[in-house]
């Protein structure tokens, strides 16, 4: 079930360098979420239109609240970074499917803005008893969300300065740490991905990514933001895939990036 | 209080539809707003067969506005039929299925094929700018027009409304082309062409290089038009351009639309079309309106 | 850093200028931007004989936008040679003085009267949507651009701008009349013809009916017919509509024009000109570009 | 002298029903500031893109801070009325020519939103001590800024539901008052100026009225917000006069109503 709600911010702080970390205080949309879904955050401002696609981060059912954590890159990011405790807006939710959680020892590949739906992955997975190792990419030594993760996983680093763990890319990591597991998780910069699928299938590792689109309506009716499928896709006909809908995580083999 | 309009013997329970391609065929908005509140459902264009669509990205938000070249992506009128429209006759809401095409002849195996499904309307686009061959091309030619319209006409069981391109010099040529081709009903405006250039990337924002622009920012062309067009032809006409909230809505509605579309605002706010639904009949109470036809453009 | 570029042999210090009709003659706004670091300031539209305007309400805001229909009220070219002509030589600026008439005869009188003044280029005003016998009839037909074109280009002495309209089919038909007529250079984009409707007065918001709208809304248009002239004709192209930072200048190079000119932000932030000028400065130094010319059109 | 500054809220207080009070910190544009003269107020939402011209209610000119007070009626108006103390936005002022203050008996008519600028003519006349009549026209007993003017002036009171003072108009008010003067200065709704110009040139009395119209760039630019005057203008060479510029305030002959 999605909802459309008015929400309230409960809490709003800077992480790292142009990273925030917000939480909401939401009515339904919290209790819905599973691991690896999103939130379409309107604008107040008039002139941007669009909803901003923002991955769920944390959660509380109890209170149902949620978390999320975002790096202003234009306009949008830089508004709700300005929005003060108690200060309200519409977002629609839980939007999207979600990572398919199983019970194998999982690997979770993240790099910058991907980290943040990793936290409440982890968290499912290490609920579920699942051994969990998370692999974060980060620019430098600002390691947002990396004590949160290492409650539920043991996380091992990449920098691209390598200022902290190896100093390269999430794969090097793997490679480096010798790290080994049965399903892979994944979300991060088209790149990564692709390097990511490239492992998984030479590992023959099942994987599942998280992808990105430019979105207009968030809920599958528009067609702005897909991707290209493999196989002719029941709803569209053709070789495309709603990331919004039918995403935005998709086993690696299915799409072509 | 009377919110019923009636379009070429066609009985709408209100004026407020949403606009094709921005509510797939409903299914998706059905979680936000209640299909039998709609006066209808305008569908996603369809073709004779499946399209593919454009390369991403195929959205770009603009100042007030959005441009979108998603290339009239869709499954082909055979999947349309056997899926969308069982699924839309469950709700009490008239239904218009917008057609695309390249050729004439796209066109007309779409018209004849629906032609015995129990849709109400059908909405030919003649003015989708984000495909190469067909659409625009069409809307830009008032000779076009008028043969377009006949051919439809000509095969086509139910009334038929013809969707105008606000990209020509003269709206008004082409909504008389129309009506002399026979058409039943106009709806105007589709997208304006726009561009935006990501300066950074130092590329166009959009795979498609231009763009469809919709949203509140395009509203005052489109009442222009809508106004014009309504003074130059006597057929009904459906008026759209960034229509948000029942104030929008009555400009359009005193400018002479018999119904109004909702399309980008559903992205803004997905109970959009409800909105302007109560904001129309607020502003009947305010001003001691009992038909909303008595409103129908009245401002001269 | 490089910022000067060249038009038609006029070369201009930066290329920021103003859109015609927002400044004045710049009198009014020395007061908050310092006119010799414009690329130039081009002036209210002047014709032979003092025009009234229209009626008020001459403006309404739309959503990220504006209508206006000040309908080129002016003192006549009399005054405007005796009064801001010396004005504005006491600047280190270029001066371009846009010409309206009503018929060919009423823009060739004030092209000659113009002819020995001290002022650096002419740009043609034959895009104006709101007086009824002049501008914009002109500017929808290629033949009428190609031949005041011609008219204007026999009489000039300074190098001549001609101003299309927007509100065509087809903008590179109209670029390339007014380049076979002998144009020197294209100024674009003049405003969106728009109307906004009083919904509780159930009147119009502009005394005139219609309106041109302008601002950022209309920005998206703008680049597009930007792009498609500036990959149509080889003369070089002043580029407007909706500008109102460094960024929105920076679509409009890459996308072909030479220069560019900030109209409505003006009323938004009385300094916008100068943000625009900082922000295109800011963009060269962030890409590593010396000279600004290196980029105009390369977005192909 | 016209600054555009970016200027603080210090005060906002609803006054009456739908009528709000804000004093606001500027830099230079109330040590300028006249009685009658503008200021042009920005929205911060992106859509509204044109300036709220508003009068000058009040100065303080050593604490370099003015006050406007404004009725709610839009969209522009309810974003101000919303701004909360501390919170900034632009403004450009201040603008126009203001009242020509005259050593003579002053009658100060006004209606509604033309009450606020009242104050501080009444207030300056009074400094130079002339002798002040204030008559306002309210809506009903909600009887905004008489206290404020009452300092300074002796107020008259006419209101459309006749629960306070005279039931009717100004003029009524003016009548049955039978109070006299040789200058007025006036500011309020079309029709009303219309009156107060009939009841001057009645009563050959020297009248200065403050004009209205949509503006655009506030500063005679972009000839907007013309009004009809009597003689070819020097600037226009046309009837017309600009009330941003060369008003908001004309001597009632000079134009046409
Ligand atoms: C499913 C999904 C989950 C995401 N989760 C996160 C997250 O948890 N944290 C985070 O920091 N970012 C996340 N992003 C990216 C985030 O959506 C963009 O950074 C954000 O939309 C930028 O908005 P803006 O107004 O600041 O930028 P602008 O560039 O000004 O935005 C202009 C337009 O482009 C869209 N846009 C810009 N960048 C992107 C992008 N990368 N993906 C999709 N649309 C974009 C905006 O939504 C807007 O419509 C996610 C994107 C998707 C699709
Ligand atoms: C010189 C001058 C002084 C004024 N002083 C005051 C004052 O002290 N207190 C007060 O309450 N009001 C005053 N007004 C009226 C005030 O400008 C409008 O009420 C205000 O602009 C409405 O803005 P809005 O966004 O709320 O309304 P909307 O109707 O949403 O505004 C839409 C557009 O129309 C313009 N507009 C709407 N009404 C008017 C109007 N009456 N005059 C000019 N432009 C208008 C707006 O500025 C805006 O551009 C004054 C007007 C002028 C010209
Ligand atoms: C994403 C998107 C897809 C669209 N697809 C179609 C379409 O398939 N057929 C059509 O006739 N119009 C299509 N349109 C145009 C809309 O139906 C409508 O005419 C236009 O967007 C103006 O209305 P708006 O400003 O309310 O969106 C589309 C518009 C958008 C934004
Ligand atoms: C109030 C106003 C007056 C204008 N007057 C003229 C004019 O006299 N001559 C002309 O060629 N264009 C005129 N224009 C058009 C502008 O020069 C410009 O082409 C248009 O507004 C688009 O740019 P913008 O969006 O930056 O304003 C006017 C525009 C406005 C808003
Ligand atoms: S954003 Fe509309 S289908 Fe995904
Ligand atoms: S508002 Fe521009 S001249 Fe008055």
């Amino acid at each position: 079930m999605k909802y459309k709600e008015i929400v309230t911010v409960i809490s709003q702080e800077q992480i790292a360098t142009g990273i925030y970390s917000m939480w909401i205080q939401t009515k339904d949309i919290a209790k819905d979420a599973v691991p690896g879904q999103f939130i379409s955050i309107y604008c107040k401002e008039g002139s941007r239109i669009l909803p901003r696609p923002i991955s769920i981060c944390e959660v509380d059912k109890e209170a149902d609240t949620l978390r999320i954590v975002y790096r202003v890159v234009g306009k949008g990011t830089d508004e709700f970074s300005k929005f003060s405790v108690g200060e309200t807006t519409q977002v629609v939710g839980p939007l999207g499917n979600g990572y398919t959680l199983e019970n194998r020892t999982a690997l979770l590949i993240a790099g910058g803005v991907g980290i943040p739906p990793m936290l409440e992955t982890a968290k499912a997975l290490n609920f579920m008893g699942v051994k969990v190792f998370t692999v974060c990419g980060y620019r430098n030594n600002e390691l947002f969300l990396k004590e949160d993760l290492e409650k539920y996983s043991t996380v091992i680093i990449a920098t691209d300065d390598g200022s902290v763990g190896t100093k390269g890319t999430v794969i090097d990591a793997i490679k480096e740490s010798g790290v080994e597991a049965d399903v892979i998780y994944s979300c991060g910069p088209t790149p990564m991905l692709r390097a990511v699928k490239q492992y998984a299938i030479e590992n023959d590792i099942i994987c599942q990514i998280s992808l990105e689109e430019k979105m207009a309506c968030g809920i599958g009716a528009c067609l702005a933001c897909v991707c290209k499928s493999k196989e002719v896709d029941d709803h569209s006909q053709v070789h495309t895939k709603r990331i919004c809908a039918d995403g935005p995580v998709f086993y690696a083999q299915e799409v072509e990036l | 209080m009377n919110l019923g309009v009636n379009i070429a013997g066609v009985q709408f329970e209100n004026p407020v539809m949403e606009a094709s391609g921005t509510f797939g065929s409903g299914v998706e908005f059905s979680e936000f707003v209640d299909l039998n509140k709609l006066g209808a459902v305008v569908t996603k264009g369809v073709a004779n067969v499946p399209w593919p669509g454009n390369p991403t990205p195929r959205i770009a938000e603009t100042y007030g506005g959005m441009l979108n070249a998603i290339g009239l992506q869709n499954p082909g009128v055979e999947v349309f039929c056997k899926r969308d429209i069982p699924f839309l006759k469950k709700f009490n809401t008239k239904i218009i299925v917008n057609v695309c095409g390249k050729t004439v002849e796209d066109y007309l195996e779409v018209v004849e094929r629906l032609s015995d499904e129990p849709i109400d309307m059908m909405e030919i686009n003649i003015s989708c700018p984000n495909v190469k061959e067909g659409g625009i091309a069409f809307g830009q030619d008032p000779k076009c027009v008028e043969a377009i319209t006949k051919a439809v006409k000509a095969k086509a069981k139910q009334p038929v409304i013809m969707k105008l391109s606000p990209n020509v010099a003269d709206i008004t040529v082409m909504a008389k082309a129309a009506e002399a081709g026979g058409t039943d009903a106009l709806s105007l405006i589709n997208t304006i062409t726009g561009m935006k250039i990501d300066i950074h990337k130092q590329t166009f924002a959009i795979a498609n290089k231009t763009g469809g622009m919709s949203g509140p920012a395009v509203k005052p062309v489109a009442v222009r038009m809508v106004y014009q067009v309504a003074n130059a032809v006597s057929v009904p006409i459906i008026g759209m351009g960034g229509i948000m909230n029942g104030d929008d809505a009555m400009e359009f509605i005193l400018a002479g639309a018999t119904a109004v579309s909702v399309g980008t605002a559903n992205f803004m706010n997905p109970t959009a079309t409800m909105d302007v639904l109560s904001g129309i009949e607020n502003y009947m109470r305010m001003h001691n309106v009992e038909d909303i036809n008595q409103l129908i453009g009245i401002v001269k």
